[in-house]
């Protein structure tokens, strides 16, 4: 499931395009070091398969809904970790700018979730100490299965924690998390499933082209410490730009904070179903609602910023008329070009 | 009919859109990116019951829009085909957030709605910005401006190489597919077990093109690093575009102009 | 039944991206028939065919196959009539094994596992590949692959071949043996291709085509002696019907 | 300059599933020959192909181009004297457009931009492809891309020309200019192909492989008259060189 732009908050894109960025320098480092000019062809063709499996649908058996190829962990089981994760950093890259999934802010979300997880969590740690350096079918199916599985619920983990923590949306954590990890379940063990198979198949078909391909050096070659410590550069670059954020908007820091505390000058509605559910968010969401500039409310249009729970009319009502002037200028502009095109 | 059909048709046509020579087609795909970028970014970082003062934004996006000659039916069908997940996430809105914002006569509005909208709103402006880009630019210009921009060599190599073969291999996925749906007769998506088959089929023979590329690639003397010739040149007239659509973007970011505009026409302050 | 059996009516079809590659295409095949379609690369043959199994469905015009207007509704009738056989046969050859898909049609008739195997058995053997029955299809040469490819279409029994430059890539001897064996099938059959001598030994009418329309249409060797009518559409004479090169012109 | 320009001597290859591609073969090419390597599918022609311009190095026996002997040393410079033409043209067409295509074994070779660009220009109208130059190489037609592909072998202007059936699935048109561009070349050509009748306009000698083996070396045409060889190497004359048909054989 791809992240949109129009879910995030500057502070976590931005944070999450930081963190993939700098994985992505690191790969292609690690790639140029390698000194194995195959790859480079072999990432390309193999991206544009991922590209063109995915485009094919099938049914899920005993579902009837439709799943296709996920691609991550096959990537990283062909090419090694590295030169699978830009890999697909591509795929997701072509698919953010022609078919519009996910967005430009999004991309490094996504990037991430669907990328760092199956190539630094499930293929170093789990699937390759299953499959082990001799794999038999059973091997590979279990290790590629568990594999997907795990990559796919950290990344779907991501896309929730990236949601609630931007807090454009307001599904609270706790429910949207319990929706999306039993979906990406049944997902992940669909798209494990299928990369077993498909990876059983070369294997039985042509072996040498697993070896020739795969990251033959074991382990050592990523360590745990490693990428404990790269995700926890990731966690403390997010963490820092978000304070940076917070710290250059008081306002949004102050709103929060009180927020969080339930002060009484909010009077925020303390009642009922939206006092439990407002109570439950601030339990869960561990990064509460920071607000990019929310510096002066006059021209942020107080009624907009909701300086909680200000209804000023006046306000309200310019931005309205003001708003639809704006919607008629933009729609007579089109209608402009149009007839100059016709015209023309 | 099969997404792989429609996937060949949205790479080739905007691909054929790139071709275009309008205004916006000329200018260094440098700028365009980091415009794009920026408009993205402001647009993203309104608070999240914000609606008017995004507004100029769309205005901004439909100028650019007529001005690259972009086909504004293909650009709708497009944003609706992708909303799904936006839309499923942002209606929980006016669920949990129920607190009014604002009276209009006997219908109380409540902020879920109102940010439920504005994620609608800010989904098609970022949505929009893309397609504006890639349509007006071209895939393999944008990869050589984010080369110029940073971006590593060896992944824009690989990247460019990516899409060059996306459509020989979409041609080849398609073929397969339509073989086996002629020969199966019920008319739904293929089973799990046929694809997977299909997907091991498709990517043997996706191993051993690649092995044939790069043998061509070493018959001429690749050895790692990949070298193009590609001048971008950054003129004037480009820096200007950028100056003006930089301000334009930070003005319409710092100031609500349509409550402005209102205040100015209601009179009221 | 029908006196002719695939009948195409004004079709026209452009892709998404606006190539128009097939406009205004009119013919009458009957049954039993055997018809080349010639024409230059890119000159819509294959655009045409899928429209004859099925594929792809008439953007205008009409396709009648047997006593079936060709419709969403009649598609599967359709498919079982006419079979398909493929440029590439990797396209076409996706199961694990060869007996696997020789079966994969029948199966998905629905039929039973005992007629599924005798259809197999028996598609296998017209096209003299019954030895093959157990290896990858990935293994076989490309001649074994193509007439394996035949197999799994005749194993749906159908009344119509339509084949897409069938003999592609194949060495003489395999391309010899692909002829011979078709002209051995009494099916109704439709080959796209740029085999001009196949042509002369297979199909006793062709369709000419060129830029999506029919430039000619008619029996095979009066086409094939319109010098300027082959130009024009990018063909040449067959092989067999150009002089034969004066012996040793080049030896130094 | 050495007097003989390719030479194998007692060549074999197995892969690594254990099937001898090329078993003990030997020969020699001379400065400017023009020789066709012919053979049924799966015979060894593409394997013994790919040792010719070292992309796989001789398990056994010897290859020697121009002056050096095919080792690891060697190959860089051996791969600038030998031009590959592949059998699929998407496989050599890997960058963005046509122009970078060609620009790519120039800058590889660390020649100055002008100059890259002159070669670019040349070898592309060598090809008479210079219309072409901006176009990416997936909206070209089948011709088209062959006659790239040989353009971004020229770039790299090479002594020995290798193609790997450079006729396949082109329209007769098509086939015959590009027939007519390679009998333009001086270069010393070496041609992989189940195409006989452009063997016969193309190459005075002739190679015949079967399971990896030479069974003839010689003139072309007397290659071409020995039915018997031909027939147990899986081939057949020349359509040209067979009888004309009756015309109208099958009119009903
Ligand atoms: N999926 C597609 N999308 C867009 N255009 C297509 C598609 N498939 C084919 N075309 C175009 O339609 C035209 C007809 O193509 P078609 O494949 O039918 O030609 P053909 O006669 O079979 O050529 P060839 O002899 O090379 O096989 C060509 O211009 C081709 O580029
Ligand atoms: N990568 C490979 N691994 C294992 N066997 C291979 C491989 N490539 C080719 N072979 C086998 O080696 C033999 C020679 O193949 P080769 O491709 O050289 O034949 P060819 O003469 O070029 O055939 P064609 O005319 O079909 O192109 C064949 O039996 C083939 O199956
Ligand atoms: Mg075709
Ligand atoms: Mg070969």
């Amino acid at each position: 499931m791809h992240m949109a732009d129009a879910l995030l908050s500057p502070a976590v894109g931005g944070a999450m395009w930081v963190a993939t960025a700098g994985t992505i320098f690191y790969c292609s480092k690690k790639v140029k070091e390698d000194l194995d000019d195959r790859k480079i062809p072999l990432m390309g063709v193999l991206g544009a398969f991922i590209f063109a499996a995915q485009m094919i649908n099938f049914t899920i058996p005993a579902t009837g809904s439709s799943g296709h190829l996920g691609g991550g962990l096959l990537l990283a089981i062909l090419l090694g970790p590295h030169a699978a994760f830009l890999t697909i950093a591509s795929v997701l890259m072509v698919q953010a700018l022609f078919f519009a999934d996910g967005g430009l802010l999004a991309l490094g979300c996504n990037v991430f979730n669907l990328g760092v997880f199956p190539c630094f969590i499930a293929y170093p740690f789990i699937y390759k100490p299953i499959a082990g350096i001799n794999p038999t079918p059973l091997r590979i199916t279990i290790g590629a299965t568990l594999g997907a599985v795990i990559g796919l619920q950290l990344g779907a983990a991501g896309v929730v924690l990236q949601t609630v923590s931007s807090g454009i949306s307001e599904l609270p954590f706790n429910a949207f998390i319990s929706v999306m990890l039993p979906i990406h379940l049944a997902i992940g063990l669909v798209e494990g499933l299928v990369t077993a198979a498909v990876v059983s198949f070369i294997w039985k078909s042509r072996p040498e082209l697993l070896e020739l391909t795969a990251d033959t050096r074991p382990l050592g070659d990523i360590s745990l410490t490693k990428v404990i410590g790269a995700l926890g550069v990731a966690a403390v670059i997010t963490g820092g730009a978000l304070s940076w954020f917070a710290s250059s908007s008081p306002d949004g820091l102050e709103w929060s904070m009180f927020k969080v505390s339930g002060h009484e000058e909010l009077e925020a509605p303390e009642k009922g179903i939206h006092h439990t559910l407002a109570v439950l968010q601030e339990k869960t969401s561990f990064l509460p609602d920071y607000s990019f500039k929310a510096g002066d409310p006059e021209a942020e249009g107080l009624a907009e910023t909701g300086s909680w729970p200000a209804v000023d009319s006046g306000t309200t009502i310019s931005g309205l008329v003001g708003g639809v002037m704006t919607l008629a200028l933009a729609l007579s502009i089109g209608f402009l070009f149009r007839k100059r095109s016709k015209t023309a | 009919m099969a997404k792989i059909d429609t996937a060949f048709f949205d790479l080739t046509k905007l691909e054929e859109m790139a071709n275009n020579d309008t205004v916006i087609h000329r200018i260094d795909p440098r700028v365009k990116v980091l415009v794009a970028s920026i408009f993205v970014l402001c647009v993203v970082s309104f608070h999240k019951y914000t609606i008017s003062a995004i507004l100029p934004f769309g205005l901004f996006l439909i100028i650019v829009i007529n001005l690259a000659e972009i086909p504004t039916p293909f650009l709708l069908k497009k944003i609706v085909l992708v909303s799904p997940f936006a839309i499923m996430v942002g209606i929980f809105n006016p669920w949990f957030d129920q607190q009014p914002i604002m009276v209009l006569g006997a219908i109380t509005i409540t902020g879920g709605w109102v940010s439920f909208v504005s994620i609608l709103l800010r989904f098609c402006l970022c949505v929009g910005a893309v397609l504006v880009l890639i349509a007006s630019t071209g895939f393999n210009t944008i990869c050589f401006a984010m080369v110029k921009l940073g971006m590593p060599k060896i992944f824009a190599v690989q990247l460019l190489m990516l899409y060059r073969y996306i459509f020989v291999l979409l041609e080849e996925g398609l073929r397969m597919y339509q073989a086996m749906t002629l020969r199966t007769f019920d008319g739904r998506a293929i089973a799990m077990r046929i694809y997977m088959h299909l997907a091991g089929q498709l990517l043997l023979r996706t191993l051993d093109r690649a092995q044939r590329i790069h043998l061509a690639m070493l018959c001429r003397g690749f050895d790692g690093n990949i070298r193009v010739c590609q001048t971008l040149r950054m003129a004037k007239l480009d820096l200007f575009f950028f100056a003006v659509c930089f301000a334009i973007l930070l003005l319409m970011r710092c100031y609500n102009i349509p409550a402005m505009f209102g205040r100015l026409i209601t009179g009221i302050t | 039944m029908s006196h002719h059996i695939v009948e195409v009516q004004d079709l026209s079809y452009t892709y998404a991206d606006g190539t128009k590659a097939v406009d205004g295409i009119s013919f009458r095949i009957h049954h039993g028939e055997s018809v080349a379609v010639v024409g230059a690369n890119g000159a819509g043959k294959s655009t045409l065919l899928l429209h004859l199994n099925g594929y792809l469905t008439p953007q205008n015009g009409k396709v009648r196959i047997g006593d079936f207007p060709l419709t969403r509704k009649t598609i599967k009738n359709i498919r079982k009539t006419v079979g398909m056989v493929f440029q590439n046969s990797d396209d076409q050859l996706f199961m694990p094994t060869v007996y696997d898909d020789v079966a994969f049609g029948p199966l998905n008739l629905g039929l039973a596992v005992e007629e599924v195997e005798e259809r197999v058995i028996e598609a296998l053997s017209r096209t003299n590949s019954e030895h093959l029955k157990d290896r990858p299809p990935y293994k076989l040469s490309g001649g074994e692959k193509r007439a394996v490819a035949i197999a799994t279409v005749l194993a749906m029994s159908p009344d119509i071949l339509v084949m897409d430059e069938p003999t592609s890539n194949l060495d003489p001897r395999a391309r010899r043996s692909l002829i011979d064996l078709l002209s051995g099938f009494h099916h109704t059959k439709i080959i796209a291709t740029h085999d001009l001598d196949m042509v002369l030994d297979l199909c006793e009418r062709t369709i000419v085509i060129l830029e999506g329309k029919i430039m000619a249409d008619g029996p095979t060797v009066e086409i094939f002696q319109n010098t300027a009518l082959l130009a024009t559409c990018h063909l040449e004479k067959p092989l067999r019907m150009q002089p034969s090169p004066v012996i040793g012109p080049k030896v130094q």
